[in-house]
């Protein structure tokens, strides 16, 4: 792919307190606003500031790409301690750039110079002195290498001024004329060096829509995506890596005529949440394994109370506290099953950042309309990686869905959970005449009136899991895609959630070297379209499952609930899966396919 | 089994890669790191002429492939200035703050171009071509059928002046004493080879004294050489081509002996046990000449290197200098010099 | 006023504050002095310990007049040796260490105090009640003038000597005045002689044309001080020209000395157009440029070792070789080469090779046999160093093998009553150590008077309330001194070549000095360990320690570090690293780093 | 006339701090907090407390809960429990109730014990556990960097209140008055000889001993809980303050405008172990009416 348009990949890696992530943000917003279509990903330490590996690598293209690549073009390093181990991640006659001179010093092969390979262009520059001399503190080094790094490619300097005034625009007017200075610096000792390396930015492209293209996170656009569809509450519960879900619907929610508030926990968090929603307000709150963990008792209650409420979950290393700021797929099980009894609920999965959009603002539509919980499964991987997007021009989701109480016109006692042809219940609102009701964990009958009698558990159960075969056909939302080839193929694949890039990649890899093959994007993974799956699965000669974690847990659900056998590709890092991965996966498939 | 034994060369040319394969000719099992100021592997400096005839990409004046340090398990340094070596501690000190211990050193580290100290004020308005970077960097400079002034001449100087020649751009070169650099003329030579330099289509000013570099005026070249009689010369770039100078400033207050450079014995010892030298960098005792002698050219320098590798490895031999290091006129009466042919 | 104090001979501190002066200070403490012997290079590297930082200082402040006045207290020339120093505290300077940049411009900047203090500027003294006592010194070079000033303000009565028409020694005769302009040097001299010091010229004491026999002086003065210096010039025989010993009996060549004494005593002096100057020093230098001056076309200074190890410094090297001068390294004169008529036409040398270092700092070259070549020069001028003249003395007196006197404790010779100083004692050095030990040796002379010592040396410790230096300060580019052009300088003696520092350029270099004298300490009774300190320091000067070195002379050596929490006894600031940015001062969050000001004071006692 | 300055030497000053035997209750690794992080005075404080108070170190143990305040344990050489957010109390009541000759010492930061783990402290308190709780309140989220906690002031800006927090701080001292603590004091991290002193009394004191200590977040909070303005605000209780009066405490500790550094209230009452103590001795029948003090 893009082997002729511009495909280039920056790492930004040093220590938490160098301000690499602000830096790898800054790089990414400037070339998003020049018009390259951008992937980025942050790695960053659970440690307090000042201690700890960040990395943040921006992947700039002019083709669609759908996930960032193993060899970086142009590594940054902020502090060689936590770079130099990176050096092998640079590409022949790729470019790392460093600090020419540490004022500590430095034992034998403690300077980046003694890591670089012949192959790759060490560039060296005074970062700390530059960024001491200009604002007399060494805290603008970041932007000081981003300076450089912009003289050194020919970068408009304009774009980054921009963003930088745009990032300290809520800081002292100093703190940005320092910053800019520091660029100015930076970029014009890097003009005057000689570029000796290959990596060259050719121009953007700009189609028709250029001047919508805008870049946001998953988490930024899962925001968008609440806003759009017309959130009213957010209750929500700092925990990374959902955290910035929060704190941008703190900033953004109240201008809409939404309300949030950041409780004292996940508990009084989703608590808060399903008595917004049992109100009628679309309501939701975002956290991670952890609160979730936490959440599910209350969980059981939405499903039991059948009270809509979204939950957005973006899922990190575990289990327990596990790795905060690592990225995995391993709360699948927990989102589809986690909690008491038979609480069966939505849990849905997008793939990018686009997808991020889509499902969350379809998530309240579903909740509202299916009375239920639902669980959207991001993970850090998604929720933090920015890539470059089109917004719609009209607003995709549909603002009131919900089954009301006009639904209801008969006589008697007015039945809260009454089964109803689509097993759907007309709902009254608090507030609304005639439809005053209770709602309670425990087991209920139609009218909402505690009972353990066993049939009325037995229809109760049945009612509440049926009313969500309806979200397999939800409108406009699409619950699974197949790409690559149609027809039989050698080797399928089966993808959710973030992963879904690196194996579209993959198998477009695998496409180019003659393998026959194809995969499929699950993105409702309760209830499962089974169906759809099980066509794919009949095409396919062997199925490949990969996702980021240790059980298999996604082809655990798929063949136990299809009983059909699959191949799992698990990691657990708490690294992405690299395509490289995939692709010898696939390869070995197809290999032994053939024999 | 110890340590491996550390070999330190600081210096990646000639001499610095010609030590370093000899070294591992003859230790398979030793370390070797070169260090370097530069940003690129090693590469022909005298070839970089060549960048006028359409050579912009450094790989292809490279002189080995880039897996050759990998295959022979030699250490490369780029970007990396020593700033400091003490003999006692065998320890090298780089401008990035880092300590490297050795055992055994050797100093290889050239000559950088000499601009004389009355034009020192003017260092900015002038080019180099001591590397790929100033090359690119002067040739950019130069517009297409441009005039590059060149002050001195040496035969680097001189090897690119025939090169722009060839390629249509003109040269004004002010002739002195280091015009022939290397090679020592006789007086009553001299007017022959500047004569030959006029029929190489180099246009000569001979007997003028450059006081002074300044910035041409609006819509005439870029730079003006100002004489002290009053008279000028404009041309778009002006090169100094003064010979070169030892790279030695790193090693005073090692320990060992500098005089413009290391002094070495013939056997490219310093005087320290632990340190060679060879190349540009070091004077060798020459016991027929009764003096130290520096000894220039591609050839030489590489000879050196491999000499001094030898020696660090247990041999003992002393360099004798290659013959035929005298300044000719071939048939076209063009000159023709030994330093020229690598 | 109160009288001042008086400290007991205990190793003490004295307790509690002088008069006027609060939370000030005063120590005896090895480790504090050893602390201002280390922590500031520069004072320490000067012979006459100048308190640098303090007058650097003053100028940032400017004050230039108070600048002076501190320079004056430990040299009386400031506006002189702020030309012509050796600038040993610049070779020293902690904003030289590697990773810091160049050293201050140490001698620019005293200069600019004298340059730029107010028109009306007054000189203060403080002077002792007279003693009745009576002192006559010899020789009125920098060595004389400095003891004569010390020993007049102490108090007793000084009479000077001096066989030349003015007094000044090697500054007025050896230094042409394209470097030391004479209206600087008269202005300075004058003001160092008058309080009172007579000072009589022509006058040559002891054998030979002297009028004055020394026994004499010895009975007419209580005391009597030799610095008649080195003001000869070190003989080099020669082969060549009919195997005379003298080579200066053949025409075009002379002593570089002698050639430049008598040039300025009014002598026209003329050289040919090839100059060869032999030796390093920067006598052999300022021959060069005068030759060059005069007009000589071809000036060429030939140097027995090589240009890194001659003991000038780097600014002079380089403008001297601007001025067109070649200097050509590894070579020894063996033999002139004569013409017809008796008139030098060239120099045969010797090659050489390194030898070994003397005691003296200098590398030794060693001539190879056979490897002689041939130089063509028409004028040779031979500046290969200067030594002592004893033959004047008409009282025995103990000499050393170098002919020079030999002075034990204080300048005493072996004659009771008769001291030397500067030059005559050591051999010849620099100005600023002939100061120096001038006026050491006129304490030494006062304790002898007086029979007793009247003042000694302590710290001074004093309060700071803040870093006086911003962090920004650290990136100011060393300010160069301006010249004259090369046109300007072309053909005249007396046109000065440095031009000086402006008052602005002088602000700014004074930035750049790091203040060692300021330090920085941590409390550690109240320190909690946070690393705030070390996080914004811009060198590794912040450290964990777990202990300190103690000196067998008490003085601390270094700090044991560590990295091990639970042996982490203090977070300590080393001075040595540190560049007094104050960045740490800043951030402490339970304000636990001092700052005081650390510097040596003469106390009477 | 101000005392003069006396030169400080530093071997002397090394040799009394390696005489004083606190560094051997530090662990060896260096603390990962922010440089300038107020609870690196608390950790030197609790490391001389313990010290002064001759706690051996296999006996003391140190509980956390989850942030930066929760790090704790692991720079310290004693044993310790970095439990999960908010749980620190119930984990450390689990300690002290297993093995009450142990030193237990709870800690954690002001989110950790006022927002999730709020629920905890009243129960903690009023059964007096034996246990020395420290909250080190720093009035913002630093783990998760920078958000507002339960002790922020009202109108605090944050990246969760862009729009200014519009809800009151917490007042612990009023709130741990109330629940019934048997020991309430407050210090200041930037007060290191009586943070210190404080810790000392609270861990000597029998029964639940809350600690509150003032600790700025040097990174997230430019603005408010800053040593610049805490060096102000701060000052010290009345000398003539009564410990023993609870009202006279609460008076004291509503002026949080002001925050008075010292022991607040104290009482000397039977602790959780003494009352399960009872409960065994009247479960066994050997009661003696009165529960028994536990031998120290």
């Amino acid at each position: 792919m893009n082997k002729n348009g511009t495909d280039i990949q920056f790492a930004v890696i040093g220590s938490a307190g160098d301000g690499t992530i602000a830096a790898g943000d800054i790089l990414k917003r400037a070339m998003a606003g020049l018009g390259y279509k951008v992937i980025a990903f942050d790695i960053y330490p659970a440690e307090i500031r000042g201690f700890g590996k960040c990395i943040s690598r921006v992947r700039i293209t002019t083709e669609q790409a759908y996930s960032l690549k193993r060899h970086s073009d142009v590594l940054i390093s902020l502090d060689d301690s936590y770079a130099i181990p990176h050096v092998g991640e640079v590409r022949d006659y790729g470019a790392v750039i460093y600090e020419s001179s540490p004022i500590a010093r430095l034992p034998e092969g403690g300077h980046m110079t003694a890591h670089v390979k012949p192959s790759q262009l060490p560039y060296g520059m005074q970062v700390r002195s530059i960024s001491e001399r200009v604002t007399a503190s060494a805290r603008s080094r970041n932007i000081v290498v981003l300076g450089y790094l912009a003289g050194l490619y020919g970068i408009d300097p304009q774009a980054f001024r921009e963003i930088i005034a745009d990032k300290f625009r809520t800081k002292a007017q100093a703190v940005t004329v320092q910053n800019t200075a520091a660029f100015d610096a930076g970029y014009e000792v890097g003009q005057s060096v000689f570029k000796l390396d290959d990596v060259q930015l050719g121009p953007p492209v700009r189609k028709g829509d250029s001047g919508k293209v805008t870049m946001m996170t998953g988490n930024g656009a899962v925001v968008r995506g609440c806003i759009d569809a017309g959130l009213d509450t957010f209750f929500g519960y700092p925990i990374t890596p959902a955290t910035t879900i929060l704190e941008r619907l703190a900033a953004e929610l109240p201008k809409h005529g939404g309300r949030v508030l950041q409780t004292e926990d996940e508990i009084s968090a989703i608590a808060a949440t399903i008595g917004a929603g049992y109100t009628g307000a679309r309501a939701a709150t975002a956290t991670s394994g952890p609160g979730l963990a936490l959440m599910t008792e209350m969980l059981g209650l939405g499903v039991m109370g059948e009270v809509p409420s979204v939950v957005f979950v973006s899922q990190r290393g575990g289990p327990s506290t596990g790795m905060p700021t690592k990225t995995e797929q391993s709360d699948l099980n927990l989102a589809v099953f986690g909690g008491a009894g038979d609480a069966q609920r939505i849990v849905l999965a997008p793939t990018n950042v686009e997808g991020c959009y889509r499902t969350a603002g379809k998530a309240f539509e579903m909740a509202e309309k299916y009375q239920t919980p639902v669980v959207v499964l991001l993970d850090l991987y998604l929720s933090n990686r920015y890539e470059t997007v089109i917004p719609p021009d009209a607003n995709p989701f549909a603002p009131n869905l919900n089954k009301g109480l006009d639904a209801w016109r008969g006589d008697g006692e007015y039945p809260r959970f009454a089964d109803t042809d689509d097993h759907i219940s007309p709902r009254a609102l608090p507030g609304e005449e005639g439809g005053m009701h209770t709602v309670t964990g425990l087991e209920h009958n139609q009218l909402g009136k505690p009972s353990d009698a066993p049939e009325n558990h037995l229809a109760m159960n049945a009612k509440r899991h049926r009313k969500l075969d309806g979200a397999l056909s939800h409108p406009d939302f699409t619950i699974c895609k197949r790409f690559g080839d149609e027809g039989p193929v050698d080797v399928g694949i089966l993808g959710w959630g973030s992963t879904f890039g690196e194996i579209l990649e993959a198998m477009f890899a695998a496409q180019d070297e003659g393998i026959r093959c194809s995969a499929m994007k699950v993105v409702m993974l309760s209830p499962l379209p089974k169906e759809r799956i099980v066509a794919f699965m009949d095409d396919c000669g062997t199925v490949l499952v990969p996702e980021l974690n240790y059980e298999g847990q996604f082809a655990n659900l798929i063949s136990g609930a299809l009983g059909r056998p699959v191949t799992k590709l698990t990691r657990s890092t708490g690294a992405p899966m690299q395509v490289e991965e995939i692709l010898a996966e696939i390869r070995r498939l197809a290999q032994a396919k053939a024999a | 089994m110890g340590e491996a034994i550390h070999n330190v060369i600081i210096g990646n040319g000639s001499a610095g890669n010609g030590a370093a394969i000899t070294l591992r000719e003859r230790d398979p099992d030793c370390r070797i790191t070169i260090i370097t100021m530069g940003s690129l592997p090693f590469y022909n400096r005298y070839d970089l002429p060549r960048v006028f005839r359409g050579c912009y990409d450094w790989r292809e004046i490279l002189v080995h492939p880039l897996s050759y340090y990998d295959d022979h398990s030699i250490t490369l340094r780029r970007n990396s200035r020593v700033t400091d070596v003490d003999a006692r501690s065998r320890t090298i000190t780089f401008a990035h703050n880092e300590v490297m211990h050795y055992d055994r050193l050797l100093v290889c580290a050239g000559g950088q171009g000499y601009l004389p100290e009355e034009l020192s004020d003017y260092r900015g308005l002038m080019s180099g071509f001591g590397s790929f970077e100033a090359a690119m960097t002067t040739y950019k400079a130069l517009p297409a059928g441009g005039t590059l002034v060149m002050l001195g001449g040496d035969m680097i100087g001189l090897d690119l002046a025939r090169t722009l020649i060839d390629t249509g751009y003109r040269v004004v070169l002010l002739t002195n004493e280091y015009t022939f650099w290397p090679h020592r003329i006789a007086e009553d030579e001299r007017d022959g080879f500047i004569q030959a330099l006029g029929h190489m289509g180099i246009e000569v000013v001979d007997g003028v004294h450059p006081v002074a570099v300044e910035e041409g005026e609006a819509g005439k070249p870029a730079r003006r050489v100002i004489f002290d009689d009053g008279g000028d010369v404009q041309g778009d770039v002006v090169m100094p081509s003064y010979g070169l100078v030892p790279t030695a400033e790193f090693m005073l207050g090692s320990g060992v002996d500098i005089e413009r450079g290391l002094l070495v014995d013939p056997m490219l010892h310093t005087t320290d046990k632990n340190i060679w030298a060879a190349g540009d960098v070091c004077q060798i005792w020459s016991a027929e000449d009764n003096a130290y002698r520096f000894y220039y050219g591609w050839n030489n320098v590489r000879l050196m290197g491999e000499m001094a590798a030898r020696n660090v490895t247990g041999a003992n031999e002393a360099f004798e200098g290659l013959e035929d290091e005298r300044l000719r006129i071939d048939k076209k009466g063009h000159i023709a010099s030994p330093f020229w042919e690598h | 006023m109160s009288e001042p104090r008086k400290a007991k001979n205990s190793r003490a501190v004295r307790p509690g504050p002088a008069p006027g002066e609060d939370q000030v200070w005063y120590s005896d403490d090895p480790r504090d002095i050893g602390w201002v012997r280390e922590n500031i290079p520069c004072q320490t590297a000067c012979p006459a310990l100048t308190n640098i930082p303090a007058y650097i200082q003053a100028i940032m402040e400017k004050d230039y007049g108070r600048a002076y006045e501190i320079n004056r207290e430990a040299n009386v020339l400031p506006g002189v040796l702020g030309r012509i120093c050796s600038r040993p505290c610049e070779d020293v300077c902690r904003h030289g260490q590697p990773g810091n940049g160049d050293p201050v411009n140490i001698c620019h900047l005293k200069r600019s105090a004298s340059d730029l203090k107010h028109v009306g500027h007054r000189i203060t003294e403080s002077l002792y009640t007279p003693s009745g006592k009576r002192v006559a010194i010899v020789g009125a070079g920098p060595a004389g003038v400095a003891a004569a000033h010390d020993l007049s303000l102490l108090g007793h009565d000084v009479t000077i000597f001096e066989r030349e028409r003015d007094p000044g020694g090697m500054l007025r005769y050896g230094i042409p005045a394209f470097r030391l302009p004479r209206d600087i040097l008269h202005v300075e001299l004058h003001n160092a002689l008058r309080l009172g010091v007579e000072l009589r010229t022509g006058a040559e004491i002891g054998k030979g044309t002297g009028q004055t026999p020394l026994a004499r002086l010895r009975k007419d003065y209580d005391a009597v001080l030799l610095t008649t210096g080195s003001m000869a010039a070190v003989k080099l025989p020669l082969k060549g020209g009919v195997g005379r010993d003298d080579p200066t009996s053949i025409e075009g060549v002379e002593y570089g000395l002698d050639f430049l004494m008598e040039m300025h005593r009014g002598e026209k002096k003329k050289v040919g157009k090839r100059v060869a100057v032999v030796g390093a020093g920067f006598t052999a230098l300022d021959c060069a440029r005068v030759a060059k001056r005069l007009g000589a076309e071809e000036v060429t200074i030939h140097i027995r070792t090589a240009e890194e190890y001659i003991p000038v410094t780097k600014d002079e090297i380089f403008e001297t070789k601007r001025e067109g001068v070649r200097l050509k390294g590894l070579r020894t004169p063996v033999e002139l080469l004569v013409d017809e008529n008796g008139a030098l036409h060239g120099v045969e040398f010797a090659q050489n090779r390194l030898g070994g270092w003397r005691d003296n700092g200098r590398r030794q070259a060693i001539a190879i046999e056979g490897s002689e070549f041939t130089e063509p020069c028409d004028t040779l001028l031979i500046a290969i160093g200067q030594r002592t003249v004893n033959d004047y003395l008409d009282v025995k007196l103990a000499l050393d093998r170098w002919g020079s006197v030999k002075a034990g404790e204080g300048g005493k010779t072996s004659v009771k009553g008769i001291f030397a100083a500067g030059d005559f004692v050591s051999g010849p050095t620099t100005i600023i150590e002939a100061i120096g030990n001038g006026r050491r040796i006129a304490n030494g002379i006062d304790q002898w008077l007086m029979g007793h010592q009247r003042r000694r040396q302590v710290v001074r410790i004093e309060p700071v309330a803040g870093p006086l230096r911003e962090r920004s300060f650290d990136f100011i580019e060393s300010q160069h001194m301006p010249t004259a052009t090369l046109t300007k300088r072309a053909g005249a003696l007396t046109c000065e070549v440095e031009t000086g520092y402006g008052e602005e350029v002088a602000g700014t270099e004074s930035k750049r000095c790091y203040l060692c004298n300021l330090k920085y300490q941590i409390d550690i009774d109240n320190c909690i360990y946070c690393r705030a300190c070390i996080e914004v320091a811009p060198k590794n000067c912040i450290k964990l320690v777990e202990g300190v070195e103690i000196r067998k002379d008490g003085t601390y050596g270094e700090l044991k570090e560590t990295r091990q929490w639970d042996e982490v006894g203090a977070i300590w600031i080393d001075n040595n690293e540190c560049i007094r940015c104050g960045a740490c001062f800043m951030v402490c969050p339970t304000k636990c780093i001092t700052i005081t000001r650390n510097e040596f004071v003469t106390q009477d006692i | 006339m101000t005392e003069p300055l006396k030169p400080v030497y530093l071997e002397d000053k090394l040799n009394e701090v390696r005489g004083d035997g606190h560094l051997r209750y530090r662990s060896s690794s260096l603390p990962t907090w922010c440089p300038g992080c107020g609870y690196f005075s608390v950790a030197e404080g609790v490391a001389t407390a313990l010290n002064r108070l001759k706690v051996p170190l296999k006996d003391a143990v140190i509980v956390s809960g989850i942030g930066c305040a929760s790090r704790f344990p692991f720079f310290m050489e004693t044993y310790g429990f970095h439990t999960l957010h908010g749980r620190t109390l119930p984990v450390a009541t689990g300690v002290k109730v297993a093995n009450d000759a142990l030193t237990v010492l709870a800690v954690g930061g002001d989110g950790d014990a006022f927002a999730i783990g709020g629920g905890h402290i009243p129960h903690a308190a009023r059964r007096n556990a034996d246990i020395t709780y420290m909250v080190f309140d720093n009035g913002i989220y630093g783990l998760t960097k920078g958000q507002t906690s339960p002790t922020s002031v009202e109108g605090f800006v944050t990246p969760s209140t862009p729009y200014e927090s519009h809800d009151r701080p917490l007042n612990p001292l009023m709130m741990l008055l109330s629940y019934g603590a048997s020991w309430v004091g407050q210090a200041y991290a930037g007060r290191p000889h009586h943070l210190t002193d404080m810790i000392a009394e609270a861990v000597a004191h029998r029964g639940f001993s809350y600690l509150h200590i003032l600790s700025p977040c040097v990174t997230f909070d430019k603005t408010e809980m800053t040593y610049a303005n805490l060096d102000v605000r701060v000052r010290d209780l009345p000398a003539d303050h009564d410990p023993s009066d609870r009202l006279v405490a609460m008076e004291q500790a509503t002026r949080a405008e002001a925050p008075a550094l010292g022991l607040f209230y104290r009482e000397e009452r039977p602790t959780l172990i003494d009352g399960m103590n009872d409960i065994a001795a009247r479960a066994t029948g050997k009661a003696s009416g009165k529960g028994k003090k536990n031998k120290k």
